[in-house]
């Protein structure tokens, strides 16, 4: 499970600043060593590739471009248990679905950092001819075997392994010619482990963040990404965003320059619109306040995260609405899903459907902008409202360094996460849907959000359970994680009884 | 949410939580809520629980049943052994359910189905079941086995 | 072919004037004695059936409701050559699709009234044992046949049967407790005929609007219907609402009060929800003008009526945007379409996909709303700007009736239809796509729309040529007949080339 | 929209039509604009074209081939016979093709297009075929004409 933190690391008190080059370079040692595979990481070697590889293969370089020229820009979710399996699935993403960036999903084990198991899973997939594992072994398959995935196709490959332990993943991964690498130390580890504590979340982010910085002073430009969709579950924009900040900050300490963040889709059109121009302009408001003027923090919307229909029409409007959010929000890219989601991982072609329908949806609403509407600027006031008051406090408990008040601030129920399996995290705030389809707060536990703003949630949702004859408690809750996966004949009858 | 309640007096006993390095939590925390307002006796590990624990938990709980949440793809490997586990602990005729998304992929539900019941699973759940219909047929089952039954029939 | 009008009635002249009570009823008894099925037809028995009919079953009433509650309705296409295929599909649609109205397209043969052909295909069909119709033969069956397919479902049903000849059909239809009808002397001659003229069509539809009144005075309320889409293809708004303004006009003084209208979707968000108000206001503002002043007109909108593209990925998001256009637009109903529609007439099962899709895209939508848009205010606003100054002409040209007016309008190419097969229209007037995604006006031949409207448009299309590098010309119209049809690699390539 | 020409000076002429009780003009207005650009001499009879009235413009203008559009579905009844009405006229070698969406619902190619074959068409089109594809495959097969073939051979 966990691996727990090297003996030299875990006497260093927790701090933001940068991991000194000399630390550093005993970490990088300690870690490449924990299995065979770190052997193949060769920093000045794979910073070598990098540069010697085209421009559309550059995750870094294709973001900012896009951000430019006010594209949304495509990707999936990918991973099988194979290298054949993973090379077959990412040339269909790439030719099928075009995608713009094409991803490896590591699997749950490696994600854990359970090689063995991993290996274990390999070997029963490539017996069974069909994938057993959630996703691709990364760490397993080790730098070179990996680096023929990044060269079967044409477009950048970006890692996507959600974990609080991305350091062995990250270091093959980048060095297999990955240009992006998805995951930050507080939005993984409160969605996907029980056990690590923040602080050691925070520290192995850390680690791959200073890793970048090094390719960085090689020429190499990375990509970063946050994955501030959390548990998937309802999260409102408002508690998404305190993440983007603190990871933001977290990251800009070890010095990372081309830093994107994820918001997972309310599947409101104007929540999810003012949320992605909220994330962005808060995540440089705080940047600013501690210097930084030149960090670039491209914003990716994700398709809904939480439960999906099993009816593959009812996904089918999902996949595509949620083109239009991203479209229509200014995202800079789309994260999408298929009308597999909610039975599994879907076939590639399955997936390279969910890919092509998106970008249909996004090229029908490419022109379309909400930022002057009133209901789109009081929705992205509101946002700063909540997100402010926490940032802030949690700044405040650091004294000055955001790790160690991330730390406090969890500690003490000022950050919470609705549906977290952390035991760290008080998981105590409670979001459901209003009666207009927002996603709100039905109790802030002890997050420090004001008065006035929390009089305003409630208000939507007394609406809401009034409107459908239901008590104000917490089932609403409950109810809001079914809503969008029941059937069409629960969310949408006929509306007139016969007779 | 149900009002259905266990069949007999005495609260059963039941742990839950989601195996392997499994982090689907919400699927297995509402289950358990509907579980104890069904006045069954919850004892919830939560998410990345290795299969040892489950048994464990079992034995210091005297629990009645096992239920084992698996959404992530590769319960399928976890899940194998589950049942020899128990019977090596003298859990011979625990009841044990497993639901979730069990396998990796869109495959047809009776065969998967069939893997499950085939590790000494008493039932399987197909992705997306409701709590309600899980604790009906809790009901059943335990109503069977105070009939010395294994599992009620359909 | 185009059945030549009864000599006595082609003696009366043209007007736009309720037709008087003896005369309709000769022009009845001709107009059944056609065809041995027009004996089945009871106006007494038939009004009393539909009075027996449950409220569910009623589209008048439905239309009424959903308006007042703020709902979209869901009704898709569909019709086969025979009576059990008919009845399947149609089950299929209501139960699998949850339709909220349930469509009986007739075939084209019917269409054209010729009877003898659609029996033929009828028998053909029964032999294949499958459809070789594009529709269902409706005459043919006849009333008490076709009743039976209005008893195997729960909702009400509508006659669709794009024709410039609909005085049997309607009469079948209507009195085999079909509840709504869909067709109208304008948009029907110019968009499905060829020879039939602009008087005759209109005669035509006085016909069948006079034989809705007839059932108002049984006390039954019939839904009647503009198919404002035209030729589906890149209609502006401004010119699909101008038709519906005559054709309303024209329904109304023959005493129709249930008249919806329908408008095929610009795949502009904007410009459709502008579309759809525009409609219903201008509507409203040309019937006050004549002194009615409790017409109900609710709009309906419909997924794209041009050239669709084959693959199915790229066609689930035209039709899953399709039903959040209608949502956001704020229309009563929603006309869907299928994966299926760029190769044939969908299966029963394809069809139902299109809905449910479509149904969940309004259930996610639900709530939205632009009116209060800078953008949706000054598109309105144009198109009030183009529609009033044609209507106006029409009506002064027809010394103050209506279909005086619209005939001389039409040889006159005041009225002008784009890519119409009528040779009585003039066919001139060409749209293309803009720069931004709106449909405008690249040439508008004899059309009297405003300098200033035109200029705008020649902008905004002058900017779409310059950016994509090609001349100021009528390919622009071509091309936006393609455009939506184009496959993704076309459309929304990835952005940026190998080095 | 395409620069190729029609193989020989003197230009072909064409008889382009919709067939039936079809209204579908659009198709078949932009490929006659497209075959008058390509040198073609173009009788374009419109929608709404009875088969007879194919062959009577035709015999006219003596033209070389008739272009049949079908979209509607209907296609598979108004064609059956074509190729017998231009045999009874003398029209027997007359360049037939037919395109658009021949017939009801998706049906295999194939399938679709032996039918329209077997009918007597020289060559049938698939939904959706552009204008240039059309224009190409015309060159190919007055080519193979001049040369005493009935068409081209792939
Ligand atoms: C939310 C979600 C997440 C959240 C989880 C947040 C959290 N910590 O809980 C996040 C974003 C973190 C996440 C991560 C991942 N996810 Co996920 N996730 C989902 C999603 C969208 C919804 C799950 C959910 O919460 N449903 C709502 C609850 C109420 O329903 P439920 O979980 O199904 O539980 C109900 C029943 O199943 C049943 N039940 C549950 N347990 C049991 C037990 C018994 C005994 C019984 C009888 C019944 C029963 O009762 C519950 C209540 O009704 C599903 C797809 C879907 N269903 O739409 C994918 C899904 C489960 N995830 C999947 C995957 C692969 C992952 C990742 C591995 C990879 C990734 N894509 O990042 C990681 C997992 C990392 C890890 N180490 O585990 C796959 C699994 C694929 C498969 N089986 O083939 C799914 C199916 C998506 C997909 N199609 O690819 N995920
Ligand atoms: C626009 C449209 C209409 C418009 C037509 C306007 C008009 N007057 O032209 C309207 C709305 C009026 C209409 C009506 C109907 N339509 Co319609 N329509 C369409 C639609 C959406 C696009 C057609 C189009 O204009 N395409 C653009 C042009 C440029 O392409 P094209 O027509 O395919 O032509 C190209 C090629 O096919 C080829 N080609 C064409 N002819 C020929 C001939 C030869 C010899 C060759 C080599 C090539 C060739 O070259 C052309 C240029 O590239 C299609 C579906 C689709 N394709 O997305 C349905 C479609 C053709 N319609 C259909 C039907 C059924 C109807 C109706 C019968 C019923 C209804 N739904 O109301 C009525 C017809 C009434 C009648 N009596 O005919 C069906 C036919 C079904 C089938 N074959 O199984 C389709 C396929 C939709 C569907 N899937 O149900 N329709």
């Amino acid at each position: 499970m966990a691996q727990a933190l090297p003996h030299r690391e875990r006497a260093l008190p927790l701090k933001a600043t940068q991991i000194p080059e000399d630390v550093f370079h005993v970490m990088r040692r300690e870690n490449l060593a924990r299995w065979p595979t770190g052997a193949e990481v060769d920093l000045d070697e794979a910073a070598a590739y990098h540069l010697s590889l085209p421009e559309n293969k550059r995750l870094g370089t294709i973001m900012r471009k896009a951000a430019a020229e006010g594209r949304c820009l495509s990707q999936p979710r990918g991973g099988f248990a194979t290298l054949e399996m993973q090379r077959e699935l990412m040339q269909v993403l790439d030719r099928e679905g075009l995608a713009d960036v094409v991803p490896t999903t590591t699997d749950s084990y490696t994600r854990n950092e359970q090689w063995h198991n991993a290996q274990k899973g390999i070997d029963e997939s490539t017996r069974a001819g069909r994938s057993l594992l959630n996703g691709y072994p990364m760490v397993n398959y080790g730098v070179k075997a990996t680096r023929t995935l990044v060269e079967a196709i044409d477009k950048p490959a970006i890692v996507l392994s959600g974990t609080a332990m991305p350091r062995l993943t990250s270091e093959v991964g980048y060095a297999a010619g990955y240009s992006g690498y998805l995951g930050s130390a507080i939005a993984y580890t409160v969605s996907y482990t029980k056990d690590v504590t923040i602080e050691e979340g925070i520290r192995n982010y850390q680690y791959l963040d200073r890793l970048v910085t090094l390719y960085q002073q090689r020429g190499v430009e990375l990509h970063r990404r946050q994955p501030g969709f959390l548990t998937g579950t309802n999260i409102p924009p408002c508690i998404a965003i305190m993440t983007c900040v603190l990871d933001v900050l977290l990251a800009v300490e070890q010095g990372v320059k081309n830093y994107g963040l994820e918001l997972g889709q309310t599947l409101h059109l104007i929540q999810d619109a003012a949320a992605i121009r909220a994330c962005e302009e808060l995540c440089q408001e705080y940047l600013r306040r501690v210097g930084h003027n030149d960090i670039f923090t491209p914003i990716t919307s994700l398709h809904w995260m939480g439960a999906w229909p099993q009816d593959e029409a009812q996904a089918g409007a999902l996949i595509s609405y949620g083109g239009t959010l991203a479209a229509i929000g200014g995202a800079v890219s789309v994260t999408t899903k298929s009308t597999h989601e909610a039975i599994g991982i879907p076939t590639p072609q399955a997936n390279a459907e969910g890919l092509r329908m998106t970008r249909m949806a996004i090229y029908l609403a490419r022109n379309i902008r909400l930022d002057a509407m009133d209901e789109f600027r009081r929705e992205k006031e509101l946002i700063g409202r909540e997100v402010r008051p926490v940032i802030d406090k949690v700044l405040e408990m650091g004294d000055g360094d955001v790790a160690v008040g991330t730390v406090r601030a969890f500690e003490a129920g000022i950050m919470d996460i609705p549906w977290s399996p952390n035991r760290q995290v008080k998981s105590r705030v409670l979001p459901a849907r209003d009666a207009d389809g927002y996603l709100r707060i039905f109790d802030p536990a002890s997050m420090p959000i004001p008065e006035d703003v929390l009089e305003f949630h409630e208000e939507r949702l007394r609406l809401r359970a009034e409107r459908e004859g239901k008590a104000y408690d917490h089932e609403l809750a409950v109810t809001s994680v079914y809503e969008i996966c029941e059937p069409l004949s629960h969310l949408a009858p006929f509306p007139w009884p016969k007779d | 949410m149900t009002t259905e309640r266990a069949p007999d007096s005495r609260p059963k006993t039941l742990v839950t939580g989601v195996i392997g390095a499994d982090t689907h939590i919400v699927g297995n925390r509402i289950l358990g809520m509907a579980l104890a307002k069904a006045r069954y006796k919850v004892i919830n590990l939560g998410a990345l629980t290795p299969a040892e624990e489950f048994i464990k938990a079992a034995i210091e709980t005297a629990a009645d049943g096992i239920m084992v949440s698996s959404l992530y793809g590769q319960g399928e490997l976890d899940c194998r052994g589950f049942r020899d586990l128990c019977i090596e602990a003298g859990l011979d005729d625990i009841l044990l359910y497993v639901g979730g998304n069990l396998v990796v992929g869109k495959q047809p539900w009776p065969d998967v189905e069939k893997r499950f019941l085939d590790m000494g699973f008493d039932r399987a759940f197909p992705p997306g079941a409701r709590t309600d219909a899980v604790i009906e047929t809790l009901a059943r089952d335990f109503a069977a086995r105070a009939q010395g039954l294994r599992r009620a029939v359909e």
